[in-house]
């Protein structure tokens, strides 16, 4: 398959800040966004104040700031990794009701979650190993996956072990069906959808070479896809 | 009917061996942590306990559960990194465990207070959490059927009170007290200030008082 | 049948404002009502301040105070019937999901309602007449009559042409099934519910001569339904 | 996307033929008056429109339902002493009426924009108004299935915005404003007054930024 001309490489695989970096510019100016656990948190630090992000904590607060440091820490104001955080000019405080509500009614933009697994058909599996000894713990997960109008999967694109997360079918539990609209890893963005899965971009790897890693059929990006902006 | 009461002793001494009890708080945050040791005091077993998660370190709902006072946890987040005393029983098989995805865990609970019966949600479709369940497809998207939480008792905690028994809370302290106080039949709530008649803004109530039953403040 | 002495009798009917009193006096101190559109209105003006009673109206509001005049009339502080009100010290607003989840969630104590008729299984008829040419409407009629613990209606016992507006089944259209817990009416308290109607009081009229007025099986008030407090 | 309008016709610019239009109020209190009338000049037709009532006298929504642009009404009270229009077109059979209790109305629009597929209520059953509808026994009560009321624009009042489109309310003309705004694809909403971003408290915000697309100040 020759790799067409929209497709944008680098010459290595990117770091995890690199990554978040990526993430947090292709969030459109003005757009609410909830950050997952972890990597995701990552995003928040190379959001720019001209993109005019507001950001979403589950456990009830629109408009939070950074992580809190010093004298700033409150232990009335954390957000769901139970870390203490900041409240920024604009913000607003709600219940759990009606925090939950504004994520399953589908108002928030872009969530970004870390995955296990994601399928070539957009499920994800990120809260459960499957191990039968293992306690199960859920928490915003499947309201997140399945609530915001774009969710976006921060992962590295193989396991310790090499196996590829980018699966024709998800072997671990699902957390929600179809919902993933894009993949970002280490080599490669991924566009997830009833289209079948898109390459936007190879971090290392040509698009041959990715595709000798992912056990999906893989497109090079259909041209109108391509980031508007240059990484 | 409201009451002002002294002690946390005395406002949670309704509470029954076999009583489904709420208790509110996301980590530390609106936890009401004098009340739940009061609990613990008061002796109340069998007891099933909704909360957002199954206990923390030695202290609070992870002592009650350490004591075998739990017979059953509704919780979305029960695995944390110091949450040995529920790992423990869970693997002894010792407590049962009801893991709801947390915005059903809301949702589920808002309904209760609300009077609606069950509700159609798209959040756990296709996985393992909506097993046994009754889906159905609505305008093209998969749909659990999720039932209201009751509860006999909520324990929350808020910023004030006022003579009324309305409450304003503070920032993500907020979480899961307002939907717990209509949920339950009897709520008790500790508050750090209780201002008189009048000394709350009408606009700015976030509980009103008829959700309240026991008000205790703690120091 | 003999009337039992429980069996309370007044000298004549009822009037409108004595029957309102008598509905106010029966309210237990410290509870939450709701008092519906028209005649129900007149039980706030017999409400006692030691009563502690705080009135709900379904627009959105607990802690409602007496009707507005003159200064105090303001288009954003109204009652359901939209009339101006007042507010009292410990009032509360609230959207109208939140003030209907109130009332649908059974946290009010008592409704007052009027009604076309009462079925012996205290089913209620208050909203349509069923009239082919009628344009209907309901507002929150029905939702009070589910959603509060107690439903207490306020009528006059027989309609202009003289027929029992309680009535063994209801001819108009209903509004809640078995909802009604007790009728005040001009001639007679009735206490409906699964075990059939009791009256609690006669006024103008004996056990004997209600009976004849009215198409259910009447029973006198079981001794521990009657009224706590002297009329 | 928020955007803050110099007037109300640029306002409801976008509303078109066949659209769903949720308007705020309750009686006089919450109406959104001029994005009515601007609604009734921008000449947009076969409108369904969601509010509590079907029009009062001779002005508002009434005006809409007398020029005829309304194809339907979805409300819970349309009769009354002076809906003289919508009695007329109704009784000529030129505009549809879906009649709802008006807590189903309230809870029918919340769960729109909560994400609920439909619930249970007891509201209605064994009545004229559930024939027709899915009902079910839960914990011993008839319930009746409501589906979600959405709304490709809503028009509220409110008192004041921030920069952000935080909103709050005044009084009892907070009614609908707060779940129309949640339930609608597009909220348009008029106030009295905007300040800056930091003006509110973030305590006291009733309705979000998040559920604001077009603000205007109405003298």
């Amino acid at each position: 398959m020759t790799v067409e001309t929209s497709l944008q490489t680098a010459e290595k695989p990117l770091g995890r800040d690199e990554l978040a970096r990526l993430v947090a510019r292709d969030i459109k100016p003005g757009s609410f966004v909830n950050l997952g656990i972890g990597q995701p948190t990552l995003v928040s630090n190379y959001l720019q104040p001209e993109q005019d992000i507001t950001l979403h904590t589950e456990n009830g607060m629109l408009g939070m700031g950074p992580e809190a440091t010093g004298d700033q820490i409150d232990g009335d104001l954390i957000n769901a990794g139970k870390i203490p955080v900041t409240e920024l000019p604009g913000a607003s405080y709600f219940h759990h009701a009606d925090s939950f509500a504004m994520m399953r009614g589908g108002h928030l933009d872009i969530c970004v979650l870390g995955a296990f697994q994601v399928s070539a058909a957009g499920d994800l599996a990120n809260w459960h190993t499957g191990a039968p000894d293992a306690i199960p713990a859920v928490g915003g997960a499947m309201d997140l996956a399945t609530g915001a109008k774009d969710v976006f999967v921060m992962m590295t694109l193989l396991t310790r072990e090499g196996a590829s997360k980018l699966v024709d079918t998800c072997t671990y539990p699902l957390t929600g069906v179809g919902c993933v609209t894009r993949v970002y890893t280490d080599m490669a963005v991924f566009l997830t959808g009833p289209n079948g899965v898109q390459v936007r971009e190879t971090f290392g790897c040509t698009f041959e070479e990715l595709q000798a890693l992912v056990p999906v059929p893989l497109m090079p990006v259909a041209p109108e896809a391509a980031p508007a902006v240059e990484p | 009917m409201l009451n002002f009461m002294d002690t946390v002793e005395e406002a949670v001494a309704g509470i029954q061996d076999g009583s489904t009890v709420m208790i509110g708080g996301f980590g530390n945050a609106g936890q009401p942590f004098e009340l739940i040791d009061a609990l613990m005091d008061c002796g109340a077993k069998e007891l099933t306990v909704v909360n957002n998660n199954a206990g923390q370190g030695d202290q609070g709902l992870a002592l009650l559960i350490k004591e075998g006072r739990v017979r059953k946890m509704i919780c979305s987040f029960p695995r944390q990194s110091d949450s040995w005393h529920f790992d423990a029983k869970y693997k002894a098989g010792e407590i049962e465990l009801e893991l709801v995805p947390q915005g059903n865990l809301a949702e589920r609970i808002r309904a209760a207070g609300a009077g609606i019966g069950g509700f159609f949600t798209p959040t756990g479709y296709g996985t393992i959490l909506a097993e046994g369940k009754e889906t159905r497809i609505i305008d093209g998207r998969g749909q659990v059927f999720e039932t209201p939480i009751h509860a006999d008792v909520a324990l929350i905690k808020a910023l004030k009170a006022d003579g009324k028994g309305n409450l304003v809370y503070r920032k993500t302290a907020r979480n899961f007290g307002p939907i717990m106080a209509a949920a339950a039949k009897h709520t008790v709530v500790q508050v750090s200030e209780i201002v008189p008649v009048g000394g709350l803004d009408p606009e700015n109530v976030v509980t009103p008082g008829i959700y309240v039953n026991s008000i205790v403040k703690v120091a």
